[in-house]
């Protein structure tokens, strides 16, 4: 059957584990470094320290996995809200491989990124 | 089991339009749309996360570049506004979790409270983890 | 209280008019009558060409699903009194072309509802003299997806259905799922199809209006997201195993 | 080109789907059609609430199942039925759990019992409190699997969801088809059959106060007479004892079978001074709160005279205690009794006193049929609450009515597989000819009723439900009932000439209305006959001018037939007895 070969699943599952990962790690993120170090409602941690974690191993797999999860999670969440939200539907070729075509070249920029500081 | 409903002559039904702006029709429709605008939040943290490991392993001057570059008013706007909507997504996305899950212990099935409270539970810890690796 | 309250109802005569009307009527409003009682005095009493469906009156055979000052309800178990002093603007479900007045074509479900086989499937059916047994705790597994009336509002909440009319819905998956979590049934292979396609679970967004508005407490929603679990771990399951092994 | 199935079957409620199985299983090769008003989910069997009687434990036997509900039936019903009902009711009930039917069970699976009125073993199945729509839905369901393309294959089963029956086509003294119009779109068809089952329900609506939905107009009932089958045991109509005042919304039986108490307006048990017998903690079968219906609609009555019963805006009142239950067990057992209290009456039985008094329930007569659902017009079945078989005789015990809907559902299907294929084909062209004349028949009934000068339909229609309650309610004398059967007749004059609003064929409810009517008006002079006719006091029919029971005379079924002049005529066929002579109905002692 056509319907059990479908990706469906596969990029649900990634959107999913994408949202859970994002939704306990990205407010404490966001908040540190987008709104309480820029604010100085705390001290940033100078170069040095930070260095020495980014570089760490676990912290870039951790991070990597956390990249690649959120693009995916994003660009299916992004594909159904131009379907319903813009009622693009009959665009769904070109939609969908904007979304998860972006998601794959993110992910791509960002291991290039990651491997850069280990 | 087949109806027997054939069409003729009938009279027309009338099909309401959809209109593009069927989720400003009632307030959960509108927070549904908000939730999932969310995603392209998170897509803008990638970017900035990205920006930041790249400062970072570029050395302590680049590092200090994107200190500034993050202190830039129109940047904290929108990082404020993103953390906005993360946090919602979050929410929801925590409120959700009991429906698709249906756990048992024994003959008991675990209430959805408790799901949603381990949930909140395990956001708390994680976040101090990471604090705590970040401010140390 | 004031005696009575103005009832706004939504009129389509394909016969008179190619667009719908509005048309409005004094009824009384006394503290037991619901939403149908005024309609019913308006078609005994002042116009009898309203037309609308409704026959228990005691919100179970799900015939009079209407749109309620925006919402969709259960007009027998909706009092005109929550909206006093009014108007009440009554409409037709949204989602669903209209037959006439407050009367929807339902059609599309009836077709679906058999895609998704929502019959017991057993292998090894019992003999005429023993039941299954079935305790309490297995039957709570899929107790509450047994409990839709079919009445449709969760189809006029969902804006996915409206969107896109091939979705199966979110009735007719919760009672795919009454069946797959029924320990008697033997059929989730057979449903499976149906179900994990395009226009099955993976086009719900999970807005989650049909699981507000269900006056059963089924949890159409619930039981989709469920299957999406189900489905996406099965998938899985096929990629990794060999074919034979399954 | 008119439609054409081996069987048509008219109602998609419980019996009409049960009976369209039947058919399919006993010969795949024939096509089946259910043609009913409302799609077959929205049939009344979804309303019922309380359980399913079948024997179920070791301690109890068919022969107390069937002695129960002789005894119920104040020795009316038809023994050799009762027997057959009995051992089939269980397994019809088990047939239905083979289909998914969630019954409700006891912690090691088996299924759960409960007790029910006038029955003296704990023999009710149920599910939850919502018993018959878990029926309806399992069957309904069930029945989607007969289809080409459905699991179970054959020629399969066949639906015209909302289309209105008008008429039973008769040609040579054989039921040949039927007539019906289709709501949406205004529709006439004729639909050849080479047999029809008429599976419709009861009439509940020709009462005002009742706790029957809007469809329960007894169009079948209606329909049988007019096509000259014979209507039997007519008069009985049962008053359920507790249903909400102003809505008449059903509280089940359930809730006294679990505990529930009856009290007057000074809280006491009134029930313990009409003999049956005297109050206890706990529930004793067959005893006070568990009596059987007409016994305690009847105290009710006498209690009312005697100034003991409360009065509310809705009329009197008595009160039903659910408090000492527990609110564990009330959820459990009748989430659906407080549900319906909590929306209905804005009260919580948890807390609260119940306000509850007699309501209009269902019809223990119908279309005379014999054991297999046969009417005595070749080619013509019934099944179900528009059926009288009899198993109800005088009083229907509570319980006793779905299971009833599924083993005659079943016998009839069988029976009528059967019968078709022995039949020879016959020409259709008179049938069609037939069918032709009753579209031009309605189409003219449309355009007649279309005037602004006469009466409502339902102002007519409120009237008759009046007439019917002052003249044939629970207590009924020669002088109500003469002067009920002079109204209908009066009525029927004014309804000739009752105008109507709407013109149009796109689901012209009104026009249903007004054909419903006009069948109403014919079972409610069938019913106000019959219990003119039947001088003695039995069961639900209880005339204060003769209160006793009368075997030597009224031992029999009275049988209502038309006349071709549109006159009626009754008659008696006897009761059959085979083990059980008639004795008196002893409860709570
Ligand atoms: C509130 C309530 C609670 C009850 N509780 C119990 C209980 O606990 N236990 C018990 O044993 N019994 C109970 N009963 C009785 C029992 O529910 C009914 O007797 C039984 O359901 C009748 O089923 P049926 O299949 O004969 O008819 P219905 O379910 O009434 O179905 C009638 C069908 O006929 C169709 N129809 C009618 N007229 C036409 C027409 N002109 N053209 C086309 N189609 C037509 C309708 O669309 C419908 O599909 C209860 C009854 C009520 C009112
Ligand atoms: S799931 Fe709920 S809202 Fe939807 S049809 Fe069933 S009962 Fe109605
Ligand atoms: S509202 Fe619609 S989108 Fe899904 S959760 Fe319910 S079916
Ligand atoms: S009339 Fe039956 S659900 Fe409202």
């Amino acid at each position: 059957m056509t319907t059990k070969r479908s990706p469906e699943p596969f990029v649900w599952l990634l959107f999913s584990s994408g949202g859970m990962v994002t939704a306990l790690l990205v407010p404490v993120l966001l908040f540190l470094f987008g709104v309480a170090f820029p604010l100085g409602l705390l001290p940033a941690p100078d170069h040095a320290y930070l260095a020495s974690v980014v570089s760490h191993p676990i912290t870039l797999l951790v991070l990597f996995g956390l990249c690649v999860l959120a693009l995916f999670h994003w660009a299916h969440r992004f594909r159904y809200t131009l379907y319903d939200g813009l009622q693009l539907k009959k665009y769904s070729v070109p939609i969908t491989i904007f979304c998860y075509g972006g998601a794959v070249v993110g992910s791509i920029i960002a291991a290039i990124v990651l491997l850069r500081a280990l | 089991m087949s109806t027997g409903n054939a069409v003729g002559g009938e009279p027309p039904l009338y099909r309401p339009p959809v209109s593009l702006t069927w989720w400003l029709r009632n307030p959960s429709y509108l927070l549904f749309v908000l939730r999932e605008l969310s995603c392209v939040f998170i897509a803008w943290f990638v970017v900035y996360l990205l920006m930041l490991v790249y400062a970072v392993s570029s050395g302590r001057a680049a590092y200090q570049e994107f200190l500034d570059l993050s202190a830039n008013p129109l940047v904290v706007i929108l990082n404020v506004i993103a953390l906005a909507f993360v946090v919602l997504h979050a929410v929801t996305w925590f409120g959700l979790a009991p429906k698709a899950m249906v756990l048992r212990l024994g003959a008991l099935r675990v209430p959805p409270t408790v799901i949603l409270a381990a949930h909140y539970g395990a956001w708390l810890v994680v976040s101090a983890i990471v604090a705590w690796v970040i401010l140390r | 209280m004031p005696e009575t309250i103005t009832m706004e109802v939504w009129r389509y005569r394909p016969e008179h008019e190619s667009e719908p009307t509005w048309d409005a009527y004094d009824v009384p409003l006394r503290k037991e009558w619901a939403v149908l009682d005024g309609l019913n005095h308006i078609k005994d009493q002042l116009d009898g060409t309203l037309s609308y469906r409704w026959s228990c009156r005691m919100g179970i055979c799900g015939s009079c699903g209407m749109t309620v000052n925006g919402e969709p309800k259960l007009s027998c178990s909706t009092f005109l009194t929550d909206y006093a002093p009014g108007p009440v603007r009554v409409e037709p479900m949204r989602n669903f072309p209209v037959i006439r007045d407050l009367v929807v074509e339902m059609g599309d479900f009836m077709a679906k509802l058999p895609a998704v086989k929502p019959w017991l499937v057993s292998d090894d059916e019992p003999d005429e003299d023993t039941e299954y047994l079935q305790t309490p705790v297995e039957m709570d597994d899929y107790k509450r997806y047994s409990m839709c009336i079919n009445c449709m509002l969760c189809y006029s909440a969902c804006p996915v259905y409206a969107l896109d009319p091939d979705f199966i819905g979110p009735a007719a998956i919760a009672l795919a799922q009454r069946y797959n979590l029924d320990s008697r049934d033997a059929g989730a292979e057979d449903r499976r199809d149906v179900l994990a396609s395009a226009e099955g679970v993976w086009a719900c967004t999970f807005v989650g209006e049909c699981s507000v508005v269900c006056p059963k407490d089924v949890d159409p929603a619930g039981a989709i997201q469920r299957y999406k679990l189900t489905a996406a771990s099965k998938a899985v399951k096929d990629l990794l195993l060999p074919r034979g092994a399954r | 080109m008119p439609a054409w199935h081996n069987v048509v079957i008219i109602g998609g409620g419980g019996a009409g789907l049960r009976a369209a199985i039947a058919v399919a299983e006993a010969n795949p090769k024939l096509t089946v059609a259910i043609v009913s008003k409302v799609y077959p989910m929205r049939s009344h069997t979804v309303s019922a609430e309380g359980g399913a009687a079948a024997v179920a434990g070791d301690d109890d036997t068919f022969d107390e199942h069937a002695y129960d509900t002789v005894s119920g039936s104040d020795w009316l019903c038809d023994q050799d039925a009762v027997e057959a009902f009995v051992v089939e009711a269980r397994k019809e009930l088990l047939r239905l759990e083979h289909w998914g039917c969630p019954w409700s069970r006891e912690q090691d699976g088996r299924i759960a019992v409960r007790a029910f009125g006038g029955m003296k073993k704990k023999r009710t199945w149920f599910a939850a409190d919502k018993t018959g729509f878990h029926l309806l839905h399992t069957l309904f369901q069930t029945a989607l699997s007969y289809t080409g393309s459905g699991r179970r294959g054959g020629s399969g089963i066949v639906r015209y969801d909302e289309w209105f029956v008008t008429k039973l086509l008769v040609h040579d003294g054989r039921v040949r088809g039927v007539v019906a119009v289709e709501l949406a779109t205004g529709r006439v068809e004729t639909i050849v059959a080479d047999a029809v089952i008429v599976c419709t329900g009861g009439c509940g609506r020709v009462f005002p106060f009742t706790t029957n939905a809007n469809i329960k107009t007894g169009d079948g009932m209606a329909l049988a007479y007019q096509a000259g089958a014979p209507l039997k045991d007519m008069e009985f109509v049962q008053y359920h004892p507790t249903g909400l005042p102003f809505t008449g919304i059903l509280i089940t039986e359930a809730a006294r079978a679990e505990g529930g108490r009856l009290l007057n307006k000074d809280g006491y048990r009134y029930l313990q001074d009409y003999d049956l017998g005297t109050p206890t903690d706990e529930p004793v079968l067959r005893s006070m709160e568990l009596g059987p219906r007409d016994r305690l609609s009847q105290a009710f009555v006498h209690e009312m005279a005697k100034g003991r019963t409360a009065e509310t805006e809705a009329g009197h009142v008595v009160h039903l205690d659910l408090r000492h239950l527990g609110e564990k067990l009330i959820d459990e057992r009748l989430p659906f009794v407080r549900e319906l209290c909590a929306s209905y009456q804005n009260i919580d039985p948890v807390h609260e006193l119940v306000p509850v008094r007699p309501v209009v329930h269902y019809m223990m007569g119908g279309i005379h049929t014999d054991i297999n659902g046969a009417t005595p017009l070749t080619g013509l079945y019934a099944a179900g609450e528009v059926a009288c078989v009899s198993i109800n005789g005088a009083n229907r015990l509570g319980s006793n009515s779905l299971p009833e809907l599924l083993v005659f559902g079943a016998r009839a299907g069988k029976a009528v597989a059967d019968f078709v294929a022995t039949v020879p084909g016959a020409a259709t062209a008179p049938v069609i000819a037939q069918g032709r004349d009753e579209e031009n028949r309605l189409r003219r009934e449309l355009s007649d009723h279309q005037h602004s000068d006469g009466e409502r339909i339902a102002d007519i229609r409120t009237e008759m439900q009046e007439t019917m309650e002052a003249g044939a309610g629970i207590y009924r004398d020669e002088a109500s009932l003469t002067k009920a059967l002079d109204e209908l007749a009066e009525l029927k004059t004014r309804f000739a000439r009752a105008s109507m609003d709407d013109a149009s064929r796109t689901f012209n409810t009104e026009l249903i209305a007004m054909l419903e009517l006009s069948g109403m008006l014919d079972v409610a002079s069938c019913i106000v006959a019959s219990g003119l006719r039947r001088k003695e006091s039995r069961g639900a029919h209880q005339r204060t001018d003769y209160p006793d029971r009368n075997d030597e005379r009224y031992l029999a079924h009275s049988v209502i037939r038309r006349k071709p002049d549109g006159d009626w005529r009754v008659e008696y066929l006897p009761v059959s007895i085979t083990r059980w002579p008639p004795g008196e109905r002893v409860y709570g002692r």
